[in-house]
Order: C-alpha cells, then structure tokens, then sequence
C-alpha cells in the first residue's frame, strides 16, 4: 500500500487545520475535543478566547500538565494530566453534559472509525468482544452545534473511512458538519458530502479512488494548506 | 451497610475522585453478587477494577469499560452483565433519580443499539428516546472536605459524578479528607447540601 | 358562631403540637414551612438538629431577620427577609426543588382551605378571579416525605376545613399524613382518617358536629395537650 | 436587543436577585407583545410589575401572581394570558431547556386542574404527569459579580431562578454588582460559567 502522508505528519497536518478553522471564525468559542487527534487541535490553536470543555467537568482546560503540575484530581476526559487556563472552572458530570445537550458547546472535535456520505458517524465499538465503552461519544455528536470529524483518511490497512454506508455501529446519523482528513476537507451540506480543499500530493481521481462514499466536489475546491 | 445483592453508585472518573478507602473497605469485605454503577471501573486490580478481580460483581451499569480490560472479557464469558449507557444520559439519569424524575427525554443515541427497546418520541419534529432515572440502595462518594454536617465542596474534576450520586442513593455515605466545625464553608460554594449526606467517613 | 379556642391561641397551640411532632422524633430532619401558621412552627421547635429549608433555595434558614439583619436578598418562600443558621448553604431553585421532589425533604408543614377525608388537600386557589398563583404547593405535597396540614378547624364564619370530598381545587390527591388544628390531630392510614387527639375543650360529640369529613377514632385517643 | 413579541425570562423571587436596572431599561423603552417568563411579577408598579403597569405583557408564563394583584385582574379581564406552572416543574423546565431535554415527568400536579390536557404516564405503578421544557428568546439574570469572562456568582437567596435561567434562552444577559478580572473567582465557587452568559452590564 502507498503511503501518501506518513502517519505522524498526517496527524499533525489534520489537527493544525481543524486549529485553523477555529481560529478563523473570529469569535470566541467553547469546543470540546474527544482524544487521539482531536487533543492534538489544542496546540495549534492560537486565539485565546477559545476554551476547552472537558466533559468529565471541566471549562477552561490547559495543556498537558508536565512534572510538577501533574494533580491526579485534574484530569481531561481522556484520564491525562492537564492544566487549568484563567477562568476555568468546574462542575459536575450532569451540569457538563446539560452544556453539551444543551448545544451551548460551540463544536466537538472527536476521531471516527467511518463516517458515511450521510454524515453518520461510527466511532463508538469495534463489535469484537474487546471493547466495551460508549463514554460521552453519543450525547457529544448530537448536542454539540458543530460535530467535526478529524480522522486519517484510509484505515491502517488502506480501507477507506469515507464510506457509503456505516458497517460498523453507529454513533450517531447524520450528525458530522465538517470532515478533515490528511488528503482533503469535506463539508456536510443539505445531507451531501461536499469536497472543499484537497491536499497538495494528490489528484481527484486518487482521492476518489482512496474514498468509497460518493461525494460532490466544491466549485471553489481550494489546495489544502500542509 | 451494604449487603450481598446491593445496588451500589460509585463516583469517580477514571482515578480522579472515586472513595479510595471505601472501595478498599468494600473489596476487603467481599462482599458479593453487587450491581455497581459507575462511570467506569478503573483499570485491573486499582479502583474499582478490585471489586470485579475479586469476583464481588453481578452486574455493571456504566458507560466506559475500556480502561479495564478486565470488563468486556468477563462480560464476553458471561459472568457479568453490562448495561452501557452514554455517559451525558447516565449523569443525568443518575440525577433524576436524585430529584424525583422518573424519566425524561434526549437526543442522544437515538437510533443506535444503545436505544433498542427504548421507547422514542418526537418533539418539534425531532426524534428523542425516553430515559429512566437511575437509583441505588448506597452511593458511595468522595468530596475533598465535609461540615461536622455533612455539606460538601469537590477538588477541580474530581467533582464529576460525585454531587449526582450522593443525591441518588437511599443511603449515601461520603469519603473526605477533612472534616471542619459547621460554619466553616462558604455558604455560596458549598456543593452537596448536606440533606443528601448520611455518614462521614475520613481518610487518615 | 361559638368561638372553642380564639385565632390567635388557636395559630400558637397547632404551631406548637407541630414542632411538638418533629421534636419526638429524636432525629436530625429536613423541613419546609409554608406560609402563615407553618412558618409560626419554627418558633417552637426545641431541637438544634431540625433544619429548615426554603423553596426559594436555602437550607437552614433561622428566625426572621429583625432591624439591621434584614437583608432584601436573604429572604424566605414567604418573601420575609430571614437569617442564616451556622451550615446553612444556597442553591439554585431547580435543585431546592429536586431536594423536595426526590423525597430529601422529610416533611412539609401546610396550611390548606380544605382537607377531604383521604387526604386530598385544597390549598392553592379560591376560583374568584382575585387569586392566581400556585407557588410550590403541588410539587410540596407530592414530593415531601411527610405532608403535615397545620390549619385552624373551621373557616371564619363557621364552614367545616375537613370535609367529605373537597370542593375547591386540589392540590395533591390523598397526600395529607398527619392535620393538625387547635381542636384535633388526624393521622391518615390506609387513605382513612384516624382521630388522634382532642382538645381538652371539647367532647367528642362536638368535634363531630365541627368536622364534616368521616374519621375514626384511635383505640388510644389522647387529649391534647394546649 | 428585545423586540416586540419576544418571550423573555427574567430572574427573580419576589423582590430578590432581580435584574433590576435590566427590567426598569425594558420598562422605559416600552417594547411591548412581550411573554414574561419568570417566577412572580414583583408587586404593583414595582420591579416587573411595571410591565404590566406599561400595559407591555401580552403573556405571563410563572407560578406565582398573587404578589401583584394587577395580574389576576388584567388576566381576568382577559388582557393577557397567564399560564400556571408549579415552582418545581417551572423551575425543573427551565434547565430542561437549558440543558436540551425536551421533557420530563413529575409527579407534581398529577389529576389537578393545572395537569388538565397534559399527557400522564405510569412508572412503577404512579402516575406522571409528561412537562415540557422552557425556552426563552432572552433571559434577563441578575448575579452579585462576574469575572470579565462572564463567571458568575450569586448572592443568597438572590440565586433562585437565574443560574437556570441564564442556560435556557438564547441569549443571556446579566446584570451583576461587580466585574473582577479573570482568575479572580475560585473556580471551585462559580455557579454559571461563562459559556451561558452573552452579555454583561454593571449596575452603578
């Protein structure tokens, strides 16, 4: 199989562009970021008003707490040590998720096993028998205002996660607003899968090729900024 | 206190802020055939993850097992039953139950296994499935500091389903690492009146 | 009308055969006071370990405030201004009532226009187009483990309070467990009103002409102490 | 920011924790067809009893007018509607919306006249009665200080309805004592963060 974008490189170029897209929307913003990539957006973020919910109840979360920093009682919802930023503060379980319910989070960044055309998500289960966990993955697709869905392109194996129809169990329907891999960003629109940026290494025909579901291609199809 | 066939609500997330000592105390006793509802179960053999090494579980009600592996296998043999639900229902069914809430409507998981059977209904054109309250005989909880009284204050995420569950028990007991003279907390930031506390116990 | 026990004796011996009850029960409790002769309740208690709670989100609420202690923004359901008692703590309204409805609070003191003989309570309206407005009393009623009825027995001009059936609207269906008025104390068991105690002032024959509701009378009839 | 028509929640119980220099700027810019959506209504002329002085109300939606005789008069006369909640379920309705339950069952109000029309349900064997969450275009809240990222704490009973409030409209607007820098507040402390509150204005 070609590797395209090396896994580390791919990471880091999906986390800085799900960054940027906070960062242009001139506004402040609370976002909640799920683990894996996701965590990563927090790095490449430069505005400062935008803040980071916890869902295990916390608002304002700083980065990675190192050495001395490290509390066992501050933790994000990924169990790692993190840090407070001014202003934070914190709540208990039903009151951050009532945030989150509520649509008061203004976008959730969380990883995918597939997503399909529709804009379902599966993300939850592998159904093999060595998992057993949903965490906060179901109310955060359908209560947050913006779901944005920041995975790898192909799976390990080069599978496509851009399907045409979820296999595995869903997470939830037609939720995902915004998709961004290592090789383009997709935009859910009236249900429709829209390409909106390629990556820079690729063509058209090698994205389709690498991308089972069906998708419209922007007219205004910009090159992904790496 | 608790008896073999207890329902039991533990806090905690992760190893932030579950009672430490109590959940020792509840392993060493053995204690047996529990439901226990909570969050997660630690990881193997740490927290609450003892309680299911040492065989004291029946059944689970939680939303995140994948910190302990210990979790889906025993539940893939059968030997214990899982309810998962997702973790923003389960907080708030937790707190229904606190307060009086039978049951109550959200969005989330509709349409997933982990709706199947569940009643839905619509509301302004969206679909929303019908959640039950979730009660216990015992809650056992972890504060960082009690009034003589029993009113509560939390350390930073170690909050997390702390204040819910010390709501939602017949009996709910309270693991601190202080206790100070009534009239020593704030007023205005005092988390768990204490109406919803029955017994204090202190670290040492 | 022949007055047994004037107003003003009549209110002081039922807030006192109130506090009486809390304080025989040799336990630390939770309790809500409704307005009029409920509040007057908090004056006889003798216990240190009974505390008040407030619907308008207090527990632990002391004597009403005199003089400088008045505080517009420390005042209780009633809208007296009151003091704190030490462990007192504030809560939003939500969770004041989630403490009423999930059955923390263990009993409520009432006033009521009507009681029936099961324990249906009339105390929210009097269809005249002059009153609109129900407050807590519905959610008081059906949430507190223990509904005690503190009322005086008879109306102004004369009409039964415990009737058969009540005529005016209801507040809670069969909710009432304990009445008590400066001629009588009812328990209800089993949906059946049970004749507790009497007024030394009265013979048994007179509290049946008083009372239009059926009640039986406790094998262990007491009279009341004034 | 309040047009003609809009429904609006305003904190409040009685004379406490009410957004007083909110409500009298509503009072004197004389937008009218509004929905009022708050506990009481002050008394006569007094607080939000102005509105309806102002002849500004065409609906009420609270629990508790018979502090402001004005009301069952004007609703009598047929001038304004006024629906009846009781405090709990208004209370629990409010953060329903708040927190995006579309409804709840209670037990309160069950076979009354205020149940009458409204679906009911059996959980182990009681009735429920099925109530609907709260909205509100705008919610007017009063807090004593905010920090300047809009943290707010309360004062005494003045907290009542606003931290609910202040998570169920749209917008949220809150009139507080006090703005500190950011990081004054102890985080353990605040009551509504800031992600529910839009705007704020300092009484001077």
């Amino acid at each position: 199989m070609q590797v395209i974008v090396p896994a580390e490189e791919a990471k880091v170029r999906i986390a800085r562009r799900v960054a940027r897209e906070f960062d242009e929307q001139k506004r402040s913003m609370v976002i909640n970021l799920g683990v894996g990539i996701p965590t990563m957006v927090a790095g490449y973020i430069e505005r400062h008003d935008i803040y980071i919910q916890a869902e295990n109840g916390m608002l304002g979360v700083g980065p990675l707490a190192v050495g001395k920093e490290v509390n066992r009682q501050l933790i994000n919802a990924g169990r790692q040590p993190v840090t407070e930023t001014p202003g934070c503060c914190y709540f208990d379980s039903a009151t951050s998720f009532g945030m989150i319910r509520g649509g008061h989070v203004d976008a959730t960044v969380i990883g995918a096993l597939q997503v399909d055309q529709e804009g379902s998500i599966a993300n939850w289960i592998i159904p093999n028998g060595r998992q057993l966990g949903v965490g906060g993955a179901m109310d955060l697709v359908s209560g947050a205002r913006q779901v944005v869905v920041a995975m790898q392109h192909n799976t390990r194996d080069g599978k496509p996660k851009l399907v045409k129809s979820c296999t595995l169990p869903i997470t939830g329907f037609c939720e995902a607003d915004m998709i961004v891999t290592e090789l383009a960003v997709f935009h859910l629109g009236g249900s429709r899968l829209v390409l909106k940026e390629i990556a820079p290494e690729i063509s058209l025909d090698t994205l389709v090729r690498l991308t089972e579901a069906e998708f419209i291609v922007c007219a205004n199809l910009k090159t992904m900024s790496v | 206190m608790i008896r073999p066939g207890a329902r039991i609500m533990v806090g905690g997330f992760g190893l932030a802020g579950y009672p430490e000592l109590l959940v020792e105390n509840l392993a060493a006793c053995g204690v047996g055939d529990l439901t226990v509802i909570s969050n997660d179960l630690g990881s193997p053999g740490v927290g609450l993850g003892k309680l299911l090494t040492n065989k004291q579980i029946r059944a689970l009600i939680g939303n995140y097992y994948n910190w302990n592996p210990e979790v889906p296998e025993a539940c893939f043999r059968g030997e214990i039953e899982v309810t998962l639900v997702p973790q923003g229902t389960f907080a708030e069914a937790i707190r229904a139950a606190g307060v009086g809430i039978p049951a109550f409507y959200t969005a989330a998981s509709v349409g997933t296994d982990l709706a199947r059977d569940k009643e839905t209904k619509e509301f302004d054109g969206k679909t929303f499935v019908l959640e039950r309250a979730i009660h216990a005989d015992v809650a056992l909880v972890k504060a960082h500091r009690a009034d003589e009284l029993g009113n509560l204050v939390y350390t930073k995420t170690a909050r997390n389903f702390n204040p819910l569950m010390a709501m939602a028990a017949t009996l709910t007991i309270a693991e601190v690492d202080d206790i100070v003279p009534v009239g020593s907390l704030d007023p205005e930031c005092i988390v768990t009146p204490h109406i919803f506390v029955d017994i204090l116990v202190r670290r040492d």
